[in-house]
């Protein structure tokens, strides 16, 4: 099956960015395709490169770049939720990309499940 | 575009108070940009989502930037099937007069039913 | 003790629970989402009634404005800004995040 | 078409609000904080055992496991996420954020 | 410093479950970095924040960081005043002996009326 | 009157910053003096010196760095938080200054009002 994944909340504040990856983790063990992450509402924050937790403690970043560099999955960011808070290329983590709900409106379309995880 | 042809239901849930938080407005900014897509799109305000409708809101006192009007213009983009939840409405001591846009008022029974045939459904 | 609720009772037990912990005296004031809790004839009617039996009511107008909330429940003080101040410069605060 | 349900029922409506909706038959899956509401002999029970009558109810057991809650309503499944995206394979998805 | 010879009354509420959001735990580390400054500082446990205390929680699954343990550690700080609603207790079917430390369980309006003695409360 | 502020949520996503900012422009018009803003939690975002919102929306951003500027307003973000988040030295505002809790326990102590803005 193909899914696409929509983050609507930031990271570690809320659970929604770690429910995702872990559905998406699950999702590709089982032999399906993650199609790509779009992040919006403070979702956007996910994409900050600048991340920086404790030791002892997951890094939300990383694993999202991991998605990208190792499964190809795109993480795509709403250009203007990132706008508002501040998430600029500069602050961008490697291989995320700026983009329009267009293409989100695409995700929804063409996959056959849409992911939605929020508060 | 692979995509032309595919026409999917897409029903976005609004469920949340306006301004309070941003989620009804990117919402509404998102429904915006898929009504050009040509796909089946629905609306349906459920819980403190139905405030999103009420008429007079008027941000100016502050100074936080409004969208309540930008509801009139979806039937512009052809986003016409807006469903409004009955209990919703009731219990905010609200009535069809009170909104914004002309709305088709359902039951929650009813509301379920449009939603389990959806493709997509997005909540806000 | 100033008591101010954000959220709508609707979505959320803040109000509903902080009604718990009032003192009598103690004003409480609804701002952001909390204001739909005066709107007069919802389901928070009888709730918040039983408030203002012992509770001076105020709400944020610039938050009622914006919501397009014009009938609210007879008794509740519409305050602005300043009037916000006014009541943090007479009490302590407590904030039901 | 599978209901997922990540909110506390105590501090969030969404629980209550989305029963109404359920169609007969609709699984659903209790998420992230939404998993107090599978919790036995809470406030909630009442409502969960309603639901149960006509809708199949999952709970995500990691979650269950990080916030302690042992004792689980009868007749609800445990599922880990793999369980999960098998629930997503076989129906539409409706997050009730 | 200038602060030196104030003491204030500082109660810190957990209103929130653990985990699906970072509020309980960023509420602990603020109250174990305030612990150090000789203030008179409570915590009350109210509504879904009694979960914070829940015996046996695991995030292993999550692969989130734990951090209930650290709830006892709050005695070694001198925090002695946990507070615990009893109504909060109760409507979650929890008895004391579910809870990993030592609290005292106080109705609501008690602990209402310690919050009105208070300097300063910062609800989680 | 000397008054400290907290904020606990990011901009535009909720009111919190809004209404933070709101309340001491009249706080100050009625003669208080606000000792300092902290940012906690998802708060820590409003530090963020590359928002850009729509032209027709105020620029909360702006806001912050105004106060600060003009009114002499330290605005203080708590690195642990802030750290999570990704909000480091080279994405803060004019004049905001990554500092720790025990600053902010000060500011809780030494002002006559804590007033606190959230979700």
């Amino acid at each position: 099956m193909d899914i696409g994944i929509l983050v609507k909340e930031g990271p570690y504040n809320h659970q929604a960015s770690d429910t995702a990856y872990k559905f998406a983790k699950a999702a590709m063990k089982k032999g399906h395709r993650i199609d790509a992450v779009f992040f919006y509402n403070d979702g956007v924050n996910n994409a900050s490169k600048d991340m920086d937790p404790p030791q002892d403690d997951r890094h939300i970043g990383n694993r999202w770049v991991e998605l990208c560099q190792k499964d190809k999955i795109p993480m795509m960011v709403c250009i203007a939720a990132a706008k508002r808070r501040g998430i600029v290329d500069d602050v961008l983590i490697d291989c995320g990309e700026i983009t329009g709900l267009g293409n989100f409106t695409d995700i929804a379309i063409r996959n056959d499940r849409l992911m939605i995880f929020g508060d | 575009m692979e995509d032309d042809e595919i026409v999917k239901k897409i029903m976005h849930v609004m469920r949340k108070a306006p301004h309070g938080t941003i989620y009804t407005y990117e919402g509404l900014e998102m429904i915006l940009i898929m009504a050009a897509y040509d796909q089946d799109i629905s609306v349906a305000f459920i819980d403190d989502g139905v405030y999103a409708l009420k008429k007079d809101q008027d941000t100016e006192g502050l100074e936080i930037k409004g969208f309540s009007k930008t509801f009139k213009a979806l039937d512009g983009y052809d986003v016409e099937n807006l469903y409004v939840d009955q209990v919703s409405l009731e219990e905010r001591g609200l009535i069809e007069d009170d909104l914004l846009v002309d709305v088709e008022v359902l039951s929650s029974a009813e509301i379920g039913k449009i939603m389990t045939e959806q493709d997509v459904v997005v909540h806000h | 003790m100033l008591h101010t609720i954000n959220k709508s009772p609707f979505g959320n037990n803040s109000f509903e629970t902080s009604t718990r912990f009032f003192q009598p005296g103690d004003p409480v004031l609804f701002i952001e989402d909390g204001v739909y809790a005066v709107q007069a004839n919802n389901k928070f009617s009888g709730t918040l009634a039983k408030v203002q039996k012992n509770n001076p009511v105020y709400v944020l107008g610039p938050d009622l404005n914006a919501r397009g909330i014009g009938n609210i429940a007879e008794g509740v003080t519409s305050i602005d800004y300043e009037g916000f101040v006014e009541l943090v410069e007479e009490h302590q605060v407590n904030s039901w995040l």
